[in-house]
């Protein structure tokens, strides 16, 4: 197993284990209404958004082509 | 003349000190916390104007990307590694959030635990990021648009990750002197936006640099 | 309150019809003297877009013409008629109106249509500029500090001047060698900017021969101001002649002419013209003395710098040349004689001047 | 626990004033680094007012070259610093410091019936970043000033002289400031009106300020990222602009247009929040279509961010692109039309007391429409391809900058002069001053339209000698308005050492910073009054409860025992 393997099943893991945490964290600010709270929401849900990013690129599906020329 | 004004709940408030001063607490806070959420948005201006200027200057030399230098295709970036990288910064985000919510439920112990994470993988972000410019093959900062724009974006936000431990960090020594209590930590909820702000600049960056 | 109450005037005022007559029919004047002028911004029409450009200005300007008569002269009136008649007590106020919701909407529903109208128009136009007819010769222009070049088909290298023939559908793609020019040629109301690295494209078919100027309209540097330069419009014959030229000879400088007679120099005469045309960019001090090029004081004895910046020996017919034709090196650039429009005596002259600074 | 007086709402800023910042009494924290909005005001009046002189010198410096067509005075070099200087001097550290941070930090809290700014020391902050810019532009002509415009387009600018990064830290500086200034005047006027000021009860210079407040922080930010790289491309060499190595000129222009159109609104539409309160107080009527007029500076200021590309129909985008950005521009000219009629019928059955700020009001009516319909000609793509780049363009520019911006501060300075000193000043010089200024301003400007159309372009040193004769009448005439500029100052002098005592509100006017005393005192008001309508209804009572003994306010009717709070 080549470095590059392991970084993306650590990333994996991780991404799971961060998206997961984010949804919880973005239902617990669900029902407030401040303006912290909705930026918090925004910026919350965004950062779940990254992690299905990662799970993207943990998988080769981006970016297209693999890489390189 | 018609006089409409509108009154309201709280005009019996006048006796105890504490209450009046809650009041004022609240209103100054609000102002606060306006005004920095609107700093954020500059500061989206600011990333976004760059992002603009990388999505001009990469169009501007389609269809190869990253672009020819001499000859010579340069090599696309370690997708690898800086999805690791971001899994990090990103597990930073949520650690923060948590301590904050730890903050406001009075639990001492797993806001320190919380906090201290958070500091701990931002600076593992900010090592990681030391690791990839180190091995970035795009002709450093001054040798083309691709090394201009990716050095400069993702050097622009590792300051701010910077300053954002920095800022963690002195927030967390003012808990441990009691600047805030329970009820009132604006600072705390300063420090946490703009850690999640960091955090999703993060992700426009990675997916223009690494996934696009 | 008041001492006196002076009641305030609600009625448009006494000369309101009249001075509303007076606006209509100034505007109607104004309307028509625009429209029917020939030539609405007092330039010729040397060629195609001309025409339809004018057209648009006509139209905006009558529209303009109208706005400001209304906007100025209501203005005027209302401040004359509603001034507060002297003696009456500083607090006497106005009529309470806050607003005419149908006068509002009006006054929001006009400029809208003729905001519509006029979008319409300029698109109109717009896409008949876009659409309008090209190819049939192709002309690049570029732009270098601090004049044109062109790049004619079939001619080898670039030529100095612009010629283009009558009624031609004509393609000008115009770009440049440094820094941002402009390709201005008010005559045919047409330009482009000319940037490094980026091809920008005109359309234009030439109608009126005459001589007339490319104007640069982009800062480029210390000569902008200089960078103007002829261009020809001539019948399709005397344009072939001129080409056959150019394809048959060099191509490369349009110079080639007379020799110049370097000993009928005048120092003073030089003195005159170095003030007009070189001291922006060189002192008469030694050569260290630079500005934007390096001085020229001492430039046929100087023993720090025996040579000229090309590497010739300092000849005064080399030092002609270099006047005559530019130069382009580490040292920066210099426009030709040409952009300058400097003939051949004036270079005599020049060259007379700068011996006359050596043996002080 | 302070007392608070029946009928009054406690706050941060409504509470009793022993309860914040005392009043500092050494003369440093007093008057150089007070944190009060109206002593930071009159501060950037000043600084603005010196960088107005120095800027308008370099004016008189490019008018004077342009008596020969060889050019008078300057070599092309020197001529080119000059011109550069002068744009950026008058946009960047004239109009816009003095119609955001002067009138912004002295007028907006008082008309809103606050005690200071939402945060004074980010304000002592954004003020004191003013005049260290402004040396630090100035100082560059020690080291070679920049030489390529106000708008400094690469790739010249990067060629250009030391001085030209000076240029950037400074702009980049007075970015910052702008930034903090919109950022604290947004918070401020959403969250520190009076209690009962809703949003269409607020006077409309409040509404022009508040329209203002975005442009400021968003668009100042691009500008700062686009004079970072070109600082980074300068320095370090970091390719952003140059073509040579992969760069885009054009990147460039994007990114400044982005910003300095918006600018252009920021420059203007606080003008038109003075005029707005100029034309009622004079003519002593409600200002004509109030929530037009508000939400027509709220829709320029939006629409401004859609149409910067309008400079830039001659540098090379695809052409389909320059359709929405013509269209846009012109639909701009519809909110802009509604405020001018509705001025016109502000005029229309007033009872009109004709002084200098009405003079100078109606001044910028007409300079300003002229000014804008010069735009529609430039707006419609085909005749920008004729008239983009040429002194058509100057003059256009100058018509709403000088003619709209700088008449509006004219009438501004004149209007809250004798809030600001307690002192009024000599009507008949006054209006004196506005002819010369009129018919010199309209007299230069006038005749570059038609230089521009035959045939000149601009930012030249040296021009064809068929245009000089209307060069020369220009340069005359801007003479006269020089001497128009002269007397202003001498006006000003004046009335500090003799004019008379102005009361608290010499003009009649019904705002809330006309209820104050003259000058008004430490944190404005000793209660923060309650508001019950629109401040413009003249011969009504006063629409203020709670004013405390307000000086001159004969109309005011007394304090009312309900307890108002803010409806925010």
């Amino acid at each position: 197993m080549d470095l590059a393997t392991i970084e993306k099943v650590v990333a994996f893991v991780g991404a799971l284990i961060v998206f997961a945490f984010a949804l919880v964290g973005l239902r617990g600010e669900w029902p407030k209404n401040g303006l912290d709270d909705n930026v918090t929401k925004v910026l919350l849900g965004l950062m779940a958004f990254g992690c299905v990013l990662v799970v993207l690129a943990c998988f080769g599906v981006l970016p297209h082509g693999g890489g390189g020329a | 003349m018609a006089v409409s004004v509108a009154t309201h709940g709280h005009d019996a408030h006048d006796d105890h000190g504490g209450h009046d001063d809650d009041i004022i607490y609240q209103e100054t806070r609000d102002m606060r916390l306006m005004g920095f959420v609107l700093f954020l948005v500059s500061d989206v201006v600011l990333f976004s104007s760059y992002i603009f200027a990388y999505i001009y200057l990469r169009n501007s030399i389609q269809p190869n990307w990253p672009p020819i230098v001499d000859g010579h295709q340069l090599p696309r970036l370690d997708t690898a590694f800086a999805a690791f990288n971001s899994v990090v910064l990103f597990g930073s985000g949520v650690t923060m959030h948590y301590a904050l919510e730890s903050w406001k439920h009075a639990n001492k112990g797993r806001f320190n635990l919380f906090m201290w994470l958070t500091i701990f993988l931002g600076l593992d972000f900010l090592g990681g990021q030391g690791y990839e410019y180190a091995h970035a093959q795009i002709g450093g900062w001054s040798g083309n648009i691709f090394g201009a724009s990716f050095f400069t974006l993702t050097g622009m936000h590792g300051i701010h990750v910077f300053l954002g431990v920095c800022f963690l960090f002195a927030l967390w020594l003012q808990t441990q002197r009691g600047v805030y209590t329970e009820h009132r930590f604006f600072g705390l909820t300063a420090g946490t936006l703009y850690w999640h702000f960091v955090d999703v600049i993060w992700v426009v960056l990675f997916f223009l640099f690494y996934l696009w | 309150m008041a001492q006196r109450v002076v009641k305030p005037k609600t009625n448009l005022g006494p000369g309101f019809w009249p001075v509303t007559a007076f606006i209509a029919v100034l505007s109607a004047v104004m309307v028509y003297l625009v429209e029917t002028s020939p030539l609405p911004i007092g330039l010729i029409q040397a060629g195609a877009p001309a025409d339809s450009i004018d057209a648009l200005f006509r139209f905006l300007g009558a529209v303009a013409a109208v706005i400001f008569n209304i906007v100025v002269i209501y203005t005027i009136y209302f401040g004359i008629v509603f001034a507060r008649p002297k003696g009456a007590p500083p607090n006497t106020i106005g009529v309470q109106i806050h607003d005419a919701p149908v006068l509002e909407f009006w006054w929001t529903a006009i400029p809208t249509i003729l905001v519509v109208i006029l979008s319409i128009y300029s698109v109109k136009i717009w896409a008949d500029l876009q659409n309008s007819q090209g190819d049939v010769l192709t002309v690049e222009a570029i732009g270098y500090q601090f004049g044109f070049q062109f790049r004619y088909p079939k001619v080898k290298g670039l030529v100095n001047e612009m010629h283009l023939p009558l009624n031609t559908p004509t393609t000008i793609h115009v770009t440049s060698r440094d820094v941002i020019h402009g390709f201005w040629i008010p005559e045919l109301r047409m330009k482009a900017d000319m940037v490094p690295g980026l091809i920008n494209t005109i359309r234009v078919t030439p109608t009126v021969p005459g001589t007339y100027h490319i104007i640069c309209s982009e800062f480029c540097g210390v000569a902008h101001s200089a960078m103007d330069q002829k261009m020809v419009i001539e019948s399709q014959q005397a344009f072939a002649k001129w080409f056959a030229r150019q394809a048959g000879g060099s191509g490369s400088s349009g110079g080639g002419g007379t020799a110049i007679a370097i000993d009928k120099g005048h120092a003073d005469a030089g003195q005159k013209l170095f003030g007009q045309k070189c001291s922006a960019c060189h002192s008469v001090g030694p050569f260290d003395q630079k500005q934007v090029g390096p001085g020229l004081g001492k430039i046929f004895n100087d023993p720090a710098h025996p040579k000229l910046v090309n590497g010739d020996a300092p000849t005064p017919q080399n030092v002609a040349k270099i006047i005559q034709s530019g130069f382009q090196g580490d040292m920066g650039v210099m426009p030709s004689a040409q952009v300058n429009q400097l003939s051949n005596p004036d270079i005599a002259n020049l060259v007379a001047y700068l011996a006359s600074l050596s043996k002080k | 626990m302070a007392t608070v007086a029946p009928g009054v709402p406690t706050g941060p800023y409504h509470a009793v004033l022993d309860h914040i910042h005392p009043e500092p009494t050494s003369f440093i924290r007093k008057y150089v680094f007070s944190i009060d909005a109206k002593v930071i005001g009159i501060q950037y009046m000043i600084t603005g007012g010196i960088f107005f002189v120095i800027a308008g010198l370099l004016a008189e410096i490019i008018r004077t070259q342009l008596l020969s067509p060889h050019g008078a005075i300057l070599s092309a070099a020197t001529y080119n610093s000059v011109y550069s200087m002068h744009g950026s001097a008058m946009v960047w550290f004239v109009v816009i410091p003095l119609l955001t941070g002067a009138f912004g930090n002295f007028v907006m809290p008082m008309q809103i019936g606050a005690r200071d700014v939402a945060f004074p020391w980010l304000n002592l902050v954004a003020f004191w970043i003013f005049p260290v810019a402004g040396v630090i532009l100035f100082s560059s002509f020690l080291v070679g000033a920049p030489d390529a415009g106000w708008t400094e387009y690469p790739p010249i600018s990067l060629q250009g002289p030391p001085g030209t990064n000076l240029w950037c830290i400074a702009v980049f500086l007075i970015g910052i400031s702008s930034t903090m200034t919109g950022i604290n005047f947004l918070v401020t006027i959403y969250k520190m009106r009076a209690p009962g000021m809703t949003f269409t009860r607020m006077p409309l210079f409040v509404w022009a300020q508040f329209a203002t407040t975005p442009l400021l922080f968003i668009a100042t930010t691009a500008l700062g990222a686009a004079l970072a790289a070109l600082f980074i491309e300068r320095v370090f060499g970091v390719p952003f602009y140059d073509p040579k190595r992969g760069g885009s000129p054009v990147l460039w222009q994007h990114m400044f247009w982005f910003y300095s159109h918006p600018a252009v609104y920021i420059m203007i539409i606080p003008g038109f929040g003075i005029i707005s309160e100029v034309l009622p107080t004079f003519a002593r009527k409600p200002i004509f279509g109030y929530k037009m007029i508000a939400f027509s500076s709220v829709a320029i200021s939006l629409l401004s961010f859609s149409v910067w590309a309008h400079h830039m129909f001659t540098s090379g985008m695809v052409p389909w692109l320059q359709l929405p950005f013509m269209i846009i521009t012109m639909v701009i000219a519809i909110p802009t039309g509604v405020k001018i009629f509705s001025w016109m019928a502000t005029l229309w059955g007033g009872s009109i007391n004709w002084k200098t700020p009405l003079l100078y009001a109606t001044g910028f009516l007409i300079t300003f429409t002229y000014g804008g319909l010069t735009g529609f000609f430039l707006a419609a793509v085909p005749l920008d391809y004729h008239e983009h780049g040429t002194y058509f363009v100057v003059a256009h520019f100058h018509y709403v900058l000088y003619g709209g911006s700088i008449m509006s501060l004219f009438a501004g300075i004149y209007y809250w002069w004798p809030k600001m000193t307690g002192r009024m000043y000599n009507e008949k010089l006054g209006q004196l001053q506005f002819w010369l200024t009129f018919i010199g301003f309209n007299a230069t400007f006038t005749p570059m339209h038609w230089l521009g159309l035959l045939g000149m372009p601009r930012r030249v040193a040296t021009y064809d000698p068929q245009f000089q004769f209307w060069n020369q009448f220009a340069s005359i005439s801007s003479y006269v308005m020089a001497l128009g500029t002269v007397l202003f100052f001498y006006i000003l002098f004046d009335s500090i050492r003799n004019g008379k005592k102005s009361g608290p509100n010499p003009w009649g006017a019904r705002t809330l910073e006309w209820m104050v005393s003259s000058p008004p005192p430490y944190y404005n008001f000793k209660k923060i009054p309650a508001v019950l309508a629109a401040p413009y209804d003249f011969g009504n009572p006063l629409p203020y409860l709670g004013l405390e003994a307000a000086p001159g306010a004969t109309e005011a009717t007394p304090t009312s025992a309900s307890h108002p709070v803010p409806t925010y």
